[in-house]
């Protein structure tokens, strides 16, 4: 039963976080910030999930079962890089942005990329 | 309790699923429609295991680790694109 | 559930079609995949869809029908090569031909004779 | 279980790979080897041919597991007609591609023998699946054949043919997924029992996946109103692989004998013979249009290309009959048909070298160097294909215009192919006159004959013809067999599915302890 | 280009185990040899694609800092989740550019990783000269203290264990 | 019975065709004697079988060709063909010995004598035919070989066009004749003409014997240039002059007369006989006498006699009457003797003066009195004049037209007509003569007429001793010739007729003597009947006509062609789906659509689901135009297909999709830079409407379809698979096992489509120049950061850890999701990261491998693995598995299908890389080019 709580509690963690994220790609009013909204929430959306599911299967009596943790392995590996080489193409297309963000670059406004 | 808990997450990831998908219809650039559905495959994963919880079986946890690797390949194809147009060079 | 996935198979090849007779390669190419799709689908659900197993051995419960997946497993494989083949010629017949009309005639020429 | 059934299949794919192991720049080696391997089918085939001539059939279970699970080869007579068809076409096309076609690019020959091993596959295999699957190959071979050369015209032809037979796969899957949706298998045989003994519930379903597989056939064969793609992608080939394409009209003819024969012939039950209706009306269509497109050409290779329309037509008429003495006749003109408009496109290959800037197109040109052998080969070929006596195009056509009942249907198909047969005299002794008689004599264009081009040309345009005539009778008791077995398909049930399932085989049973 | 060795990168070799050991979520006998044979044979095989893996590794400090990126991924999360959560209006995004102290372009990518991993901030660019990281914000209202704590937090963790 | 004589009497000439060409190269003269010597022992060959058939025998040869068909090689020698054959020999002989001196030293003579005696043979089959198939086909044989010698002098336009119009009228007069015929042997039970001939009340009395009748009538009339089809003899005068000699006074055009008596038993006599072959006759003889008269070329006056005479022998057969019959025999010989000779005496002046113009040609008795002599003597006997052999037949010709009974009250029509004919005859015979040799001088004549050379003459001089001889002394001469001809003609008893040349003063007697006197006052009034001629007629030219016909025919095949294949692939998959929407509607239209199932609830998660793909499959659809928005809006719909594999069930297929949509987005991506970024708005929204019907009808078909089978139970062969995976497999992973055991053999299949797929590509890209864009659609240049850092240095070590995974995915596979073909689209596209991230000359340095040996090295393992097999007596791809223990690894599991998939892995990496990685060195290869200009 414990078990049970525990699980059922990382699958709404995970959910929520997830759906949050979600939440963020529609609801932020720019680019850059938007991007913000999947690459956090769902890390941890993800990660709630194989929590959960490693409690959960690892609780089966079938022994311990840890391969879940790979996909969070493998998603820190590749999230980060989907989320730079998104910036820097809106950066390079000069997506517009929200007009209160601060440039506190140190050369020039448009970003680096632009030559 | 777990079956609850699994039906409140199934709704919560629908409809976060559905938020991308208004986003991958909405835009309004490319980048958003690529983050778009990059995220969409990452909940994904989520709604995967989540499934795999659910039938309580582990047959499904290839499919969920294949997007995990090989998921942001595509993205990264598109925006390569985007920036250079020759993704391979 | 059988009408849903009927009615999605059936809206997929409407799209599928659809763009399958535009003028220009590269939506007849995504024509295709969107067919493809379609047809993948349709062949599957021909095994029936109210499996809630994978075909495993020694499992308890009802399995799905291993046969379609096998035909369609096939058929992505067989469908992504000529895919790649239509791309590439489409690719081809741009260059050769100065467009990517599919009768490779210049734009704005609908219906155009390529004739022989 | 004789393993010889495979072979038809498997030594062209070996070959095949191992000529995409070998350096690119070893041509000649790969001429031989695939004019070896190529050359090694024909008496394979006909040893097939003789194996299957007692009336037995053949089952090969291809990893030991009997029909209808696993998948089985069946040769009867019809497939080893076909394969001897097959062997008999490509040796010359791919000797004539050896002289100098195959250099054009890379990989010819390669491409030639996967060629060879689709069809080889389509002959013979008895799974449905699996004939889509060597469908594909035998596609993709010859989309790459197809263009193989390079050009603007290929490449839009090309472009027409890809992007059709794409659509056509499509369309062969969801006809398959119905057919094994609704009788849960996809051997032909076991289809052939689940079909007759469907009930009017499912025989509309049924209907629908029939006439979707008559479809795809029927856009491989060219059947109208799915034959537009046909001139310009035959005549945009080169020689030696529109000679090959020859047979991949035949393709879709064999498809439609095989399935309408087995799976929806007499016997279906409610399903019997669904496909005449539609075949007979739209096959003397495509027969008449064919000879008027014939007439319309502007080049040889553009009129050969509609008299292989013509004979598709032709065909699929006598096919739509359904009695074993149309049947019999359709596949001894089969046989003609494949074989001399393969040579006549090998012929306007070599017309096209010799005739300057002017190529095969029907307009004045210098005369070529040497004249005289080509215009008789053309002649011949032109007497053959447009069944005047004394060739094989006669004696098939003749036996056609005999197998047809009395009434309504004989004169429709008389007037028609009578008709057709004048339009096609008019429009050959038109180009014969205009690529043979009205020349400018003044300056000769081209340059001697290459004699192994000739050769094989020769054999297709003359000999076969020839060949095929003299000896129409044993020719046509072979295909009256292959008719009179095709119409029994209870024999072809039987033998695949009546023998007991053998135990799957473990080798390696045991293993080291 | 070719050195082979038998072990070019034992670190990898390691990984690559423990990746074995977890895809096939069971440590018997027999999966340990096939587990330990993949681990040598496959950084071998791939040995010319990674020519410039870290020079050294210290294993404990990297633990160490990868205890802190998850500590610190849970706690952001909440953060930006509470963030998101409320209007857009209050949030003060901003692009900052983080001068770079390492060298090495492994360590480089993971400090820009665990940049874009910890919410709130994305790694958007990285300059050409490799000396610098264009950073986007979600939501600052001290550019100084945002650099700060990745230089404490991240940066030095990192060149403790790729660096001297 | 079976006499072994009849079959070299048409082997001959057939094989000797070959013998003059092959002499050419010894000299003209050679090729002549090569020629003459294979005709002469024909001749001889025929005249031994000479006294059996004069002795009423009718010689038979059979040999079986199609004999299910009724196609037989079945000859026969009768009077009737004797007669034929003699003629065809006979005269053939003297037209080779002739030819030799009329062709010039440009003509190539091998090929004329060569094409002659094909004819020679074509000819002896008809009349030496027992089989009425056989004689078609020997028929048809003339009709191509006379194409030949028509267009002998293929230079000149007026050859080629009378040749095709010959070939053209001829060849559907043949199709005809081949319809009646199979109708004939249809209602007679038999080709054989020895049943056909005796089957006359059946054939008579069938239904379908009107058409037969008709049918038939086409080939023959067509032939023998009877009314309205007499248009192309004329025309076919531009052949070489021994050509006509041959073709038109003996042999071919005599074909069609000769089918009349061939199978005058079995189809003469009715009423419908009478009135359609008289009457032809009548109007071909009156007709052809007409023209005749007003042709001023010496060859056009000939022809168009030669349309009369047939027509008159057209006519006495369609009497019907057995005199009739005898007649018209009689008269088949006296016109190919005089008519013959003829052609040869207008062939010589021809020759000899370089014209057949009647206005030029004048006075030429004192340039070469000789062949004037010859030529009058055949003219006369042409006119019906007494003492020459024309004048019996045309005797017995008058009489029947008295005799006959059909016309009642008209019956004075019949001698009428043949007197008026019999009047222009002798005009026109006599304009031969006059204006030729006599009538003043001859007008600029291009050459100076001389007589032909010595041996030219001799064949007409055998003629023309034949005119005289027949004519005076008939009983010595053809009489017997002609009882035995005519009575194997009407096949039964010969009714009385005589021969002598005296009957007395009758009323055939007078109508010879008004044609005569008509005759030379017509020729007396020449001049103004020709000024009427040509006010009345205008000059019309049958083979212009038939050239604009035919050419407006070509622009009508032309125009329809272009109407139905225009060339436009939107019409062609349009039909395509159009089809599948009929039959599809068809063959539902009256069938329940849905069955008994019950259908599964839906769940929400499955809903949402449904909604993204519908959303995602419409907007993909709508933006289409936009093509990366309409990429990514297609992504998504593989997406949610490969989450729907999961939802049902079907991990493996999941896996598959997934990784197959990774590598499609790469290919697009690659391919996608040298297309133009967006589609034009060019669809009329008529097109758009119409593409809609369609796509609408498409859709809703392959729903129907779906539904249908889903409501409906079925029952499965994948039971069997379920049973026996494991122990028959050795996997517990039912859909892998299928693939690699079961159905290896698809398998194979596929993975070789893949191959072929990438050597076909590598083909399409070689020497491929492509413009590369400088700027991306909205015109920004392009970024400068190549290989962005943060990618390569995560793309290097992912390799490692992608290729774990790939092992792990194919060593499972037998037994769990996974396999071959996912785990090589793993690497292939770990691999293919490199080359997007670190560039092509990064990743060739680091992975120098041939992908076309990579890929062929896949499918030879997986094909080597299933011929492994035979070494243990199965069959190609049987699988074998077992159990091994080692020690510390303890108990494991082998199979061949394992190692049948590594082929699979290794092809499906080959395949993938050699289509990407040649994909991306485009760019490198067109920039290299760009540079290099
Ligand atoms: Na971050
Ligand atoms: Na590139």
């Amino acid at each position: 039963m414990l078990v049970e709580i525990i699980v059922s509690l990382f699958l709404l963690i995970g959910a929520a976080f997830a759906l949050i994220g979600s939440w963020g790609l529609v609801h932020l009013p720019d680019f850059y910030m938007r991007l913000h909204g999947p690459t956090k929430a769902t890390t941890l959306g993800v990660g709630g999930m194989i929590v959960g599911s490693v409690i959960f299967f690892s609780t089966q009596g079938e022994g311990i079962s840890l391969h879940e943790l790979l996909i969070t392995l493998f998603l820190f590996i590749t999230a980060p890089v989907s989320a730079h080489m998104l910036a820097k193409a809106a950066l390079h297309l000069q997506l517009e942005r929200v007009e209160k963000t601060r440039d506190v670059a140190r050369k020039n406004t448009s970003g680096p990329c632009g030559k | 309790m777990l079956s609850l808990a699994i039906e409140a997450a199934f709704a919560m990831m629908s409809l976060a699923l559905l938020f991308n998908l208004w986003r991958v219809v909405r835009g309004p650039d490319l980048p958003d429609r690529i983050l778009a559905l990059d995220t969409m495959y990452i909940n994904t994963i989520a709604l995967i295991v989540l499934y795999g919880v659910h039938e309580q079986s582990g047959f499904y946890f290839e499919a969920a680790l294949l997007i995990a690797v090989m998921g942001f390949v595509g993205t990264v194809a598109v925006v390569k694109y985007l920036l250079r147009g020759d993704i391979v060079e | 559930m059988e009408l849903l996935v009927s009615l999605l198979i059936g809206l997929m090849v409407a799209c599928g079609v659809y763009l399958l007779l535009r003028a220009r390669t590269f939506p007849v190419v995504m024509g295709l995949i969107m067919l493809s799709y379609a047809v993948n689908l349709f062949l599957f659900a021909m095994g029936r869809l109210g499996a809630e197993l994978p075909a495993l051995v020694g499992l308890q419960g009802q399995t799905s029908d291993p046969v379609p997946q096998a035909l369609v497993l096939t058929a992505i494989v067989i469908g992504f090569a000529m895919t790649a083949f239509a791309v590439t010629l489409a690719l081809r017949a741009n260059s050769e031909l100065d467009s990517d009309h599919v009768d490779g005639v210049a734009d704005g020429d609908e219906t155009g004779g390529g004739g022989q | 279980m004789s393993h010889w059934i495979i072979l038809p299949i498997v030594l062209p794919l070996l070959s095949g790979l191992l000529l995409l192991m070998g350096r690119s720049s070893a041509l000649l080696r790969k001429r031989l080897l695939s004019l070896l391997s190529t050359l090694m089918l024909l008496p394979l085939a006909l040893y097939l041919l003789y194996l299957s001539s007692d009336g037995d059939y053949q089952v090969y279970a291809l990893g030991n597991w009997a029909a209808p699970y696993g998948i089985v080869l069946v040769l009867d007579r019809l497939a080893a007609l076909m394969l001897v068809l097959t062997a008999l076409l490509a040796l010359p096309a791919v000797w004539y591609a050896s002289r100098g076609d195959d250099a054009r690019g890379r990989h010819f020959h390669a491409l030639f023998q996967f060629q060879l091993m689709g069809l080889n596959g389509a002959f013979l295999t008895g799974d449905l699946f699996n004939l889509f699957v060597f469908f594909e190959v035998l596609l993709i071979a010859s989309y790459a054949l197809l263009l193989f050369g390079g050009g603007r015209a290929r490449s839009r032809a090309g472009l027409h043919y890809v992007l059709l037979n794409l659509a056509g796969s499509s369309l062969f899957l969801i006809a398959l997924g119905v057919l094994y949706g609704v009788t849960g298998t996809l051997n032909m045989a076991d289809l052939a029992g689940k079909v007759a003994a469907a009930e009017a519930s499912e025989a509309g379903l049924l209907h629908a996946a029939a006439l979707l597989l008559l479809l795809v056939f029927a856009l491989k064969a060219a059947l109208l109103p799915l034959y537009f793609w046909l001139p310009t992608a035959y005549s945009a080939a080169s020689a030696p692989v529109a000679a090959l394409f020859a047979i991949m009209t035949k393709v879709g003819v064999y498809a439609i004998v095989r399935v309408y024969t087995l799976i929806f012939g007499a016997q279906a039950g409610l399903l019997a013979n669904v496909a005449d209706g539609w075949l007979w009306p739209l096959a003397l269509a495509t027969l008449l249009l064919g000879a008027i497109g014939a007439l319309a050409a502007g080049k040889l290779r553009t009129l050969v290309a509609y008299l292989v329309i013509v004979s598709v037509g032709m065909l699929l008429a006598a096919v739509s009959l359904h009695t074993p003495e149309a049947l019999a006749g359709a596949l001894y003109y089969l046989l003609h048909t494949t074989l001399v408009s393969g040579g006549l496109f090998l012929l306007a290959g070599l017309i096209r070298h010799h005739r300057g800037p002017a190529g095969d197109h029907f307009i004045t040109a210098a005369r070529m160097l040497q004249q005289p052998p080509l215009g008789i080969l053309f002649f011949i070929g032109a007497v053959a294909v447009a069944g005047l006596p004394p060739l094989s195009g006669f004696v098939g056509k003749l036996v056609l215009l005999t197998a047809v009942p009395a009434g309504e249907q004989q004169a429709w198909f008389w007037a028609v192919v009578l008709g057709s047969g004048l339009i096609t005299i008019v429009a050959l002794s038109r180009a014969g006159s205009r690529l043979f008689w009205k020349t400018d004599e003044s300056t000769p264009a081209g340059h001697r004959l290459d004699p192994w081009q000739l050769a094989p040309t020769l054999l297709l345009v003359a000999v076969a013809p020839l060949l095929l005539s003299l000896f129409a009778r044993p020719v046509m008791e072979y295909t009256g067999a292959a008719a009179a077995q095709l119409l029994v398909p209870e024999g072809y049930v039987a033998a695949v599915l009546g023998s007991e399932a053998p135990l799957p085989a473990t080798i390696l049973q045991g293993g080291v302890q | 280009m070719k050195h082979q060795r038998w072990l070019p990168h034992p670190h990898l070799s390691i990984l690559l185990l423990i990746i074995w050991l977890l895809l096939v979520n069971s440590v018997a006998p027999g999966q340990i040899v096939l587990g330990v044979v993949i681990a040598i044979l496959v950084p071998i095989y791939t040995n010319d694609f990674w020519t410039d893996p870290p020079a050294r590794l210290r294993l404990l400090p990297l633990l160490r800092y990868a205890g802190v990126v998850l500590g610190d991924i849970v706690v952001a999360n909440v953060q930006v989740a509470i963030l998101i959560l409320g209007p857009a209006k209050r949030l003060r995004p901003a692009f900052i550019h983080y001068p770079l102290e390492l060298e090495s372009e492994f360590a480089i990518t993971l400090l820009a990783s665990t940049i874009s991993l910890t919410p709130g901030t994305v790694s958007a660019d990285v300059d050409a000269d490799g000396r610098g990281l264009l950073i986007h914000a979600l939501d600052v209202d001290d550019d100084e203290a945002l650099l700060r704590h990745i230089r404490e937090r991240y940066e030095r963790p990192l060149k403790e264990i790729f660096e001297c | 019975m079976n006499n072994s004589l009849l079959l070299p009497l048409i082997l001959l000439p057939l094989f000797g065709a070959l013998l003059p060409p092959l002499f050419h190269r010894f000299g003209r003269t050679a090729s002549a004697w090569a020629a003459a010597v294979v005709v002469a022992a024909a001749l001889l060959l025929l005249l031994s079988l000479l006294s059996p058939v004069f002795g009423g025998q009718t010689l038979l040869y059979h040999a079986d060709w199609l004999p299910a068909y009724g196609l037989n090689l079945s000859l026969r020698l009768d009077g009737l063909s004797m007669l034929f054959a003699l003629l065809i020999l006979g005269i053939g002989l003297l037209v080779i010995l002739y030819a030799r001196y009329y062709l010039s030293e440009r003509d190539p003579m091998g090929r004329f004598y060569g094409f002659l005696l094909l004819f020679m043979a074509a000819m002896l089959g008809v009349v030496l035919s027992e089989n009425l198939l056989l004689m078609l086909v020997f028929w048809e044989m003339t009709s191509l070989s006379s194409f030949l010698l028509i267009g002998y002098w293929k230079y000149r336009a007026d050859a080629r066009q009378g040749a095709r119009l010959a070939l053209t009228i001829t060849g559907a007069g043949g199709l005809s004749l081949l319809a009646g015929i199979l109708l004939l042997g249809q209602i007679s039970g038999s080709y054989e003409l020895s049943v056909v001939l005796d089957s006359a009340d059946i054939i008579q009395a069938h239904p379908l014997y009107p058409v037969t009748l008709v049918l038939i009538l086409l080939g023959a009339f067509t032939k023998s240039a009877q009314f309205p089809f007499h248009f192309w003899l004329p025309h076919a005068m531009a052949a070489p002059t021994p050509v006509s000699a041959y073709l038109h006074s003996a042999t071919m055009v005599k074909a069609g007369v000769f089918l009349l008596a061939r199978l005058f038993p079995a189809l003469a006599g009715t009423e419908l006989w009478f009135y359609l072959v008289a009457s032809t006759g009548m109007i071909t003889l009156l007709l052809g006498a007409y023209h005749a008269l007003f042709k001023h070329d010496l060859k056009g006056l000939l022809a168009y006699s030669t349309i009369s005479h047939l027509g008159l022998i057209t006519l006495l057969f369609g009497l019907g009457t057995p005199l009739g019959a005898v007649a018209g025999v009689f008269h088949i010989i006296n016109h190919a003797i005089f008519k013959a000779s003829l052609f040869m005496a207008a062939g010589i002046i021809d020759h000899e003066s370089g014209t057949r113009d009647m206005h030029k040609l004048n006075g030429l008795w004192r340039y070469m009195p000789h062949t004037a002599t010859l030529a009058m003597v055949a003219a006369a006997s042409m006119a019906g004049v007494p003492l020459f052999n024309g004048f019996l037949s045309k005797e017995m010709f008058f009489a029947e037209t008295l005799h006959q009974g059909w016309l009642g009250d008209w019956s004075w029509l019949l001698p009428l007509g043949a007197t008026l004919a019999g009047v222009f005859a002798v005009a026109y015979s006599i304009r031969f003569i006059h204006d030729v040799f006599f009538n003043g001088e001859p007008i600029d004549l291009p050459r100076t007429p001389h007589e032909p050379p010595r041996y030219m003459k001799v064949p007409v001089e055998i003629l023309v001793a034949l005119c005289l001889l027949v004519g005076v002394v008939p009983a010595w001469t053809v009489a017997p010739l002609l009882a035995t001809a005519a009575s194997s003609t009407i096949g039964g008893e010969l009714p009385r007729y005589s021969l002598a040349i005296w009957h007395g003063i009758n009323t055939p007697l007078l109508m010879s003597l008004i044609a005569m006197l008509g005759g030379a006052l017509m020729y007396a009034l020449r001049h103004h009947l020709f000024a009427l001629h040509a006010r009345c007629f205008r000059p019309f030219d049958a083979k212009q006509v038939f050239e604009r016909l035919l050419y407006k025919l070509i622009l009508l095949a032309r125009g329809l062609t272009e109407v139905l294949e225009n060339g436009s692939l939107q019409r062609y998959l349009g039909l395509l789906i159009g089809s599948v929407v009929l039959v599809t509607g068809v063959a539902l239209w009256d069938t329940p659509l849905s069955g008994p199932v019950p259908s599964a609830e839906v769940d929400a998660v499955t809903l949402v689901g449904a909604l993204a793909l519908a959303a995602s499959a419409l907007t993909t659809t709508i933006w289409h135009r936009h093509r990366l928005v309409a990429l990514i809006q297609l992504s998504v719909v593989g997406l949610v297909v490969s989450v729907a594999f999961v939802r049902f069930a079907a991990p493996d297929l999941a896996l598959t999709q997934l990784s197959v949509e990774m590598v499609t987005i790469i290919l697009l991506m690659l391919v996608l830079y040298f297309l133009p970024q967006h589609t034009p708005a060019e669809s009329s929204s008529l097109r758009k409407g119409r593409d809609l019907l369609l796509a609408g009808g498409a859709g809703a078909s392959v729903a129907l379809l779906a539904w249908g089978v889903l409501t409906r139970p079925y029952q499965t062969i994948g039971d069997y698979f379920m049973q026996q995976s494991l122990p028959g497999g050795g996997g517990h992973n039912v859909v892998n096992v299928i693939l690699v055991d079961f159905r290896g053999f698809d398998t194979l299949g596929e993975v070789t489509v893949l191959g072929i797929a990438a050597i076909g590509i590598l083909m399409l890209l070689r020497g491929l120049r492509l413009k590369m864009p400088a700027a991306d659609g909205e015109g920004r240049p392009w970024a400068s950061d190549r290989y962005p850092m943060i990618l390569a240095v995560i793309s290097r070590p992912l390799l490692p850890l992608a290729l774990v995974v790939a092992i792990y995915l194919m060593l499972r596979g037998h037994n769990m999701p996974g396999g071959g073909f996912i785990a090589g689209l793993v690497t292939a596209i770990a691999l293919i990261l490199q080359y997007v991230a670190s560039g092509i000359a990064w990743t060739r340095a680091r992975m120098n491998i041939n992908y076309i040996k990579l890929t062929a090295t896949g499918v030879l393992l997986s094909t080597l693995t299933g011929l492994g097999s035979w070494l243990f007596g199965y069959p190609f791809l049987t699988s074998g598995f077992g159990h091994f223990h080692l020690p510390l690894v303890g108990e494991f599991e082998l199979a061949t299908a394992m190692l049948f998939d590594l082929g699979v892995y290794l092809a499906v990496i080959g395949s993938t890389l050699l289509v990407l990685a040649n994909l991306g060195t485009l760019t490198l290869i067109n920039r290299e080019m760009a540079e290099e200009n």
